[in-house]
């Protein structure tokens, strides 16, 4: 081991390939799908999912490793640190748009995660298909939103056709219009929703379940007008008397005393919650560059090297943006770093969310006032990214949610003894 | 004296403008996703008089001019909803600079066609569509020829441009800046594309282009132009009081109806903190605006100076206090059923929104 | 009523009064108490004691009511605004020295507050006396320090004598070694300790007790080395078996259910709470200016009025430091009117503390920043007066209790609803 | 390929180090009530051999020259105490800029005998008396003569000039700044006043001088300065995070401690909120830090904009998370039986030491 920054080649090139794809297939949209919010980017859509199909990605999902060649040198493991960068860049391009990239997002993710290898096989397989394909992750509820224990969908064996049925209403569903609906140019998608299959334990009785589009008593109730990521579907799933084969359980069907599933479900926050972080440091960046573009033009220098006395007031918020998002950045690669290392890194997961959430609000707004009148215009796609940047702080988890978990490892801390 | 209490007038006042403001909040929503405000709405707030109840009767109006009067009640106004606050105000930024800045002529002639009992889309064109835009070095310019001034210039979010019968434009004269008063129609100007914003879609807004505008020198406002920069500082930091404090008792309400890990979101005492805070900086800035409105009232030497303090404390605060409002409620922040996103972008423009309302 | 910002002429003139007694007694000697940390500072004391014994003022407490001229108008009372004002200037001269001006300070306001009359002149008559004289609240202990409720000093009647015997140990005593030690220029002081009559009734059982100057088992154990404000004195008293006669308890000698005694003390810290505001203010109002001056000296215009996009670094930095000093005054102003109209300010009470809190230490740190070599040099007071007026952060209430304090009275919680 | 580990070798350096700097903190009260360390305490550092270390065996050490190994050393040195680490690393201010902007001759003639076994007061002369400070653009002069430089001019802030045998003393070339060896005791040369300054008591820093000093040309470091600024600028940001660091652990041992109403301070939401922020902005700082030090020895041609990133990142930090050490510790956070108000008064110079440290 050692100390250094320099990305990997395969990064590199990632990166190279998906700014193209920013460059052309997301900034050019970028504000009609804003304006028009539940219009679908199709081509976007149908790009990336023959791009991904091409290069044998067939899914944002960290990739199963590939049969190791003996001969080839061991090289450290960069599956975390190749999705950062690529959700960087990608929300850089559009943060809506990337959030319906085919291929699965944090369902897929789900089912990668905790299901069999039957069920991998069964539930993944379709992500590489003709069409594009959609899955989707229902866990909040209206009353269950940072408090996932007050979770009260829930799930009830039928032992005579061996289904399980579920009931329940889950909110902010993102991506859950196009998991569910059939659309001519769309693939069967599914939803994994967490529910309950015994009240009375608590999370040790919540499990998730995959929820195949199509199945009868599943319904798309509404669809969110947003701030922003508008280019992204929210909606609002409710499940009546819906019945799934047995198997379509992720984790055990019988309850323990333990909270091991749950706590493995929420292990996979943990998990994404810097790549979450990659996509808030995504938009932050387009910012800064814009600014930074748009001052070169009217010829102000930054002079970098300087003492903030002697800078002007445009220069000291520029350098300041630059710290933040450089810094932001810097804290998630470590995060994924660790991840791919296999060294924990819940506080350092948590950090590098509350940082991007701190982060793309801050630089946004404040690019908007650097660029005055212009900026807050709907001519420039500024504002815009200051709207999406906003969801960075709140969703999987909010600032405040993630401070609690940054403090609780920091301080030593179980759940009871910092609330 | 010190005293921190609105005088008997001054509350009735602010009673009848927080009843309309209610009707304010309701059409709200509606009016920013339609980018229209309900008919009837604009002129119901023009009807209560509060621009007629500060200009002197001999010039049409009932009463007297007081800043102190005019942040209290835009406080009010921006409660309910900050479009269509300045949509109803959209009249003072012709009237008011006349009042402030113009010459007993200009304030007999000009100012009561306007204040009669039906709003009419007066207006002023103040800010440029530039970088670094600066009130005080504007790049419009007014070149005296003869008996005329001869303007031209860029201008953008210029409320109603398009049905303005007249409004005031501000140039350049010599490095300093003056208003003149430009009928619609005047050879030379043109009224742009609609602006489109990220809020406050439902008051119209426009650019603006001079292309050798020639108006006669009577209509130059000869006053000082900082007594109309000042007004403007003091009325926005007032609307900017009044967007942050509906967010902050949006989000009290909020938290405090919730319930989150057995308990409501506002007792966790990083989110009680966090409104503490809200509440603090909104008070700040409020007595920094009380105080300026009064500096200018009774011609203090650094009235100017104090306006311009609101202002900046103004901007600040309500970027911080919005912003918040939406974590507060977090997911449901960010859906637009909720007014608090709204608020956070009105909140991020204030910065911006120079000249746009004048009390 | 009206709003108005105008300051009454008997402050004014107060106002003129302090100013010199700033420039002349206190500046000029601030850097010396400070580097010769428990030297007192007889000078500014015997002439603050003459000159409050000349225009009859006796202590820096409000006074009580004069007696009316029923010819004369009737004015609005004034006395804790003149109080806001004469402390503000006062500290603007030297925080350390104003704490240690005899008058009986806390103590004597205890007195006030809660003394029969009988007690009243028993006890404050001594500060108009030929020496100046001091009195000093003891209320913190080692274990009990936002947390009242941890008081563990008690006093029990020795029903033979009639006298309270008292124990215990007491912290963070201001001014202690001068309201107990009897030097050759002072005149006897006391101290007002805090102390239970009855363990088991928790706050109901609080009493306040007047303990003199000379009682044996009262000690003077530990001067501390502070931070700042090191002209005045901070002490460590310890009480063991120290007996003071039964009238010298403020208040009931009995218990009942209520926590009312307590709370009429908790009232007395929300009326100094806007007094402490004041004196931060003062400090960072002499670093504003301080800094003013020295970039007047330097042809450093501030240009008023301009977008801050316009401005340097160091003029955007000056106007918010102007925008932080005159607002948390402003606050403060408003807390103290209140408090003289008989109006409920606790919101606005701790609001100006936590805002003089926040303010003191930013304000003197930039101005710090703003000045360079020449800001961190001891050679200037700047560098002092930021470790004075940390302070106010601290006592009185942390800023983090005052923010309690705040959001309970905001959001019309108790404290059970809200810790 | 991204590492966030350090290598072994290094790992060594910091268990060393850190064990070093137990004895700093122990010494460091005392050191700053009565303004000197205590014998050998700095000495004992120098013999561990840091800077020896990084500097190749030609010029007499034993090492590569290294800007990560430096940042991680100087970060467990401050944790220690600034202001011994400052002493113990005052040659580096000689050395260093001689290492990276110096000739092969000066290389090869002024530094071996600075890194001999003994602690020796070799230092440099950067910061100007004057308001508005800046490294690129001194105030003190120095001007061609024949085959001589002439330099005049005022310093302050030059860590043991009394007893210093050489120093490097920068000045300002026709706008360009350059450093110049000057010997101890030159023509015109004066050291002034001991600086009394807010903290760091023990280290002697004086005043300097210099009237026409005359030194020869071949003792001009005709590198590029702005190598020598970023070796500060990382120094420093490193040294920030040793000082930060000691406060956050320092907090946390206090607020897990001690109880209030009736639990630990540190399960306060707030304090707990407060100590998580000081943390992530500690970590911010850190890998900023690292990757401006890793660009530095890896020549990116972005290096220097890091390191003043870097630096800039530090100053708000320290600042910041200083503040707070105090604030959790409350009434016993003022006191000086707690290096909490030390470290403060540590942090709040950072924005003012360029120069003061070089790794």
């Amino acid at each position: 081991m050692t100390i250094e920054f320099e990305t990997p080649k395969p990064i590199a090139q990632q990166q190279y390939v998906l700014k193209t794809v920013a460059d052309n297939m997301m900034r050019p949209y970028s504000r009609y799908f804003d304006e028009n919010e539940h219009e679908i980017p199709w081509d976007y859509i149908n790009f990336m999912h023959q791009a991904m199909k091409a290069s044998g990605a067939g899914s944002l999902a960290p990739k199963d490793k590939k049969k190791e060649d003996p001969n080839k040198p061991k090289r450290p493991p960069i599956g975390y640190q190749m999705l950062a960068h690529m959700l960087e860049i990608l929300s850089w391009g559009d943060t809506g748009m990337y959030l319906i990239t085919p291929g699965g997002g944090l369902g897929a993710a789900a089912v990668q995660s905790a299901g069999t290898t039957e069920q991998k096989k069964k539930f993944l397989a379709r992500f590489m298909g003709e069409k594009p394909t959609f899955a989707a992750m229902c866990m909040t509820e209206a009353d269950a939103g940072s408090d996932t224990s007050k979770i009260r969908a829930n799930a009830v064996l039928d032992e005579e056709s061996n289904e399980w049925v579920l009931n329940g209403e889950k909110i902010f569903v993102t991506a859950g219009d196009k998991a569910l609906t059939e659309y001519e140019e769309s693939g069967q998608g599914f939803i994994v929703v967490w529910a309950t299959i015994d009240p009375e334990a608590g999370r040790a009785g919540m499990r998730s379940f995959v929820v195949e589009a199509g199945t009868p008593g599943v319904k798309v109730m509404k669809m969110e007008h947003k701030l922003g990521i508008r280019a992204s579907d929210t909606v609002t799933i409710v499940l009546q008397d819906a019945r799934v084969p047995f198997e379509n359980i992720l984790g055990k069907s019988t309850v323990e005393k333990t909270t091991k599933g749950f706590k493995g479900a929420m292990a996979t926050f943990d998990a994404t919650r810097p790549l979450v972080a990659a996509m808030g440091i995504g938009v932050a960046r387009a910012a800064l560059e814009f600014v930074q573009e748009k001052l070169a033009e009217e010829g102000v220098e930054i002079r970098y090297g300087k003492p903030r006395n002697t800078l002007t007031s445009i220069e000291r918020d520029v350098i300041d943006m630059e710290v933040m998002v450089r810094s932001a950045w810097l804290v998630t690669l470590k995060a994924v770093w660790m991840a791919d290392n296999r060294k924990s890194n819940a506080l350092e997961a948590s950090m590098s969310k509350v940082k991007a959430g701190d982060v793309g609000p801050k630089v946004t707004q404040k690019a908007i006032e650097i660029l005055g009148p212009l900026g807050y215009s709907r001519e420039f796609l500024l504002e815009k990214w200051f709207r999406d940047a906003k969801i960075t702080d709140i969703y999987e988890g909010t600032g405040q949610i993630n401070r609690l978990v940054v403090a609780r490892n920091l301080l030593g801390y179980r759940g009871s003894q910092l609330r | 004296m010190y005293s921190f209490e609105p005088n008997e007038e001054q509350q009735m006042l602010i009673d009848a403008v927080s009843r309309y403001a209610e009707d304010l909040r309701e059409a709200a929503e509606e009016a920013e996703e339609h980018a229209r405000f309900p008919e009837g709405l604009v002129e119901k707030g023009w009807e209560m008089g509060v621009l007629q109840a500060s200009i002197p009767e001999v010039y049409g109006g009932f009463g007297d001019y007081s800043s102190v009067t005019g942040v209290l009640a835009a406080e009010e106004l921006a409660y309910g909803d900050l479009p269509a606050a300045l949509a109803v105000m959209t009249p003072n930024l012709f009237v008011l600079p006349i009042l402030l800045a113009g010459s007993e002529v200009q304030k007999e002639r000009f100012i009561p066609p306007v204040i009669e009992m039906e709003w009419k889309a007066y207006t002023a064109a103040l800010i440029e569509p530039i970088f670094n835009f600066d009130p005080t070095e504007l790049k419009t310019t007014a070149v005296a020829d003869g008996d005329d001034f001869v303007i031209s210039g860029k201008k953008t979010y210029v409320p109603y441009a398009k049905d303005a019968e007249m409004m005031i434009v501000y140039a350049n004269v010599n490095g300093v800046t003056q208003g003149f008063i430009v009928p619609a129609g005047a050879e030379g100007l043109t009224v742009g594309e609609e602006n489109k914003l990220m809020s406050m879609h439902a008051l119209l807004q426009y650019d603006l282009e001079l292309v050798n505008v020639r108006v006669p020198a009577e209509n130059r406002l000869g006053g000082d132009f900082r007594a109309v920069l000042a007004a403007s500082h003091v009325g926005l930091a007032a609307l900017a009081i009044g967007v942050a404090k509906a967010s902050l008792d949006y989000a009290i309400n909020y938290a405090k109806d919730r319930e989150v890990f057995g308990v409501k979101v506002a007792q966790k005492q990083a989110m009680a903190f966090m409104m503490a805070e809200m509440a603090m900086e909104i008070e700040s800035t409020r007595m920094l605006t009380w105080e300026a409105a009064w500096k200018l009232d009774t011609e203090k030497e650094d009235a100017y100076k104090s306006a311009y303090l609101a202002a900046t404390s103004a901007i600040d605060m309500v970027m911080m206090v919005t912003d918040r409002g939406v974590q507060i409620l977090g997911g449901h922040g960010y859906i637009r059923e909720h007014p608090v996103e709204r608020w956070m972008r009105n909140g991020r423009g204030f910065a911006t929104f120079t000249g746009l309302a004048i009390v």
